[in-house]
């Protein structure tokens, strides 16, 4: 099962791009771990994660077809 | 999901005439006493000799109209206004330019005043929109809202 | 009496366009971040029956501006604003018309937020100015402050 | 001495004109009893009196020249 991680803000200088599929390893805990070991520097980075645009925790379990957006700290108007 | 999600988008900045345009339709509301409005402006803000140009906007898109259709049920529910309109830039914003612009209208005035600016406070710290600062030489750094 | 006293006072309604024209003008003024506006709207309220078609203002003008310099010097002191514009109607203005224009402007939106509504606050108990509210079918009521 | 007093929203229902010449009769407090035996409706409003666009108090004298500005709450905006 694949799932798409979106990234916005300065959090897509780090990854290089602002999506990216990877396996979907269970809990979003996991999915961090997977994702951090790639991108070592995300883990000195501020962000909150959503699950189809809502913020969520670190041990909700993915499910097919989520997108998965890591935000860092809003910075609009 | 099934709510109507207006839009607050707009390509790049907001002109001064789409601000009298949309003050300009609330003539027929005869029942409006005082509108609030609080307009975003890009500064030149100086940083080690570099000027902000410009701030292009991105964000995630959906979940800012998701969560601003929440904030306006809050501020509705929580301030008898008569109406009540935001806009946010997308894209690039130069400095001198406006990027965000929130207006109230009520009865009376203080609904109008303390919803527009409970709104504003709102949209900084809850809508997922990133602002990245271009200098007028090159480069960028990612603004923070403080 | 020698200072410089700025004329706040327009013919008639408050047009959208020169409300535009206000906010264009700020374009170059790139140090600053935020605009607050308050708008005052005459109402069509309904009293025994009658609605209020407008409202006709008069004013004790020279002191009027007098008080207008007093305030204008006391927000300046008070907040770090980069600038301040009150523009108030005399004479006849429609319901559904704009009879008072409040714009404040300054690097951080705070300043100008609690400026514009302080602003607002004073020249509501401060400036002699008295609106006489005509009805549509003839007559009228002078209108009271809450 | 004739000195001038200007008035101003529902004050002019009653006395009829914006302005009125009378004589100066010292200070204010004895202005306002010329002025109220003449027009008995004023005694029940609200105002307040300025001496040159500076409110004022009932012991001030009244001197040449002087503007007496009697004012209704005011209900701009």
């Amino acid at each position: 099962m694949k799932i798409e991680l979106i990234f916005f803000g300065q959090l897509t200088d780090i990854v290089g791009a602002s999506s990216l599929m990877v396996d979907s390893p269970g809990t979003i805990e996991e999915l961090k771990k997977i994702v951090i070991e790639k991108y070592p520097a995300l883990a000195t980075m501020q962000y909150t994660i959503a699950v189809n645009n809502k913020i969520t925790f670190d041990n909700v379990v993915i499910t097919e077809n989520d997108t998965i957006a890591w935000m860092p700290p809003f910075s609009g108007g | 999901m099934e709510k109507k999600l207006k839009n607050i988008f707009m390509d790049g900045a907001i002109a001064p005439v789409f601000i009298a345009d949309s003050i300009a339709k609330h003539a027929t509301k005869t029942d409006i006493g005082g509108h609030s409005i609080f307009l975003g402006q890009v500064r030149a803000d100086q940083i080690a000799g570099k000027a902000i140009a410009a701030i292009e906007y991105t964000s995630n898109q959906e979940m800012v109209l998701e969560k601003m259709h929440a904030i306006r049920e809050d501020i509705f529910q929580k301030y008898p206004l008569t109406c009540m309109h935001v806009y946010h830039s997308l894209g690039t914003v130069k400095a001198g330019e406006i990027c965000l612009f929130v207006f109230t209208s009520a009865k009376h005035r203080k609904a109008a005043i303390d919803a527009c600016s409970e709104c504003v406070e709102r949209i900084k710290a809850e809508l997922p929109i990133w602002g990245k600062e271009l200098f007028d030489n090159d480069g960028y750094q990612w603004k923070v809202n403080s």
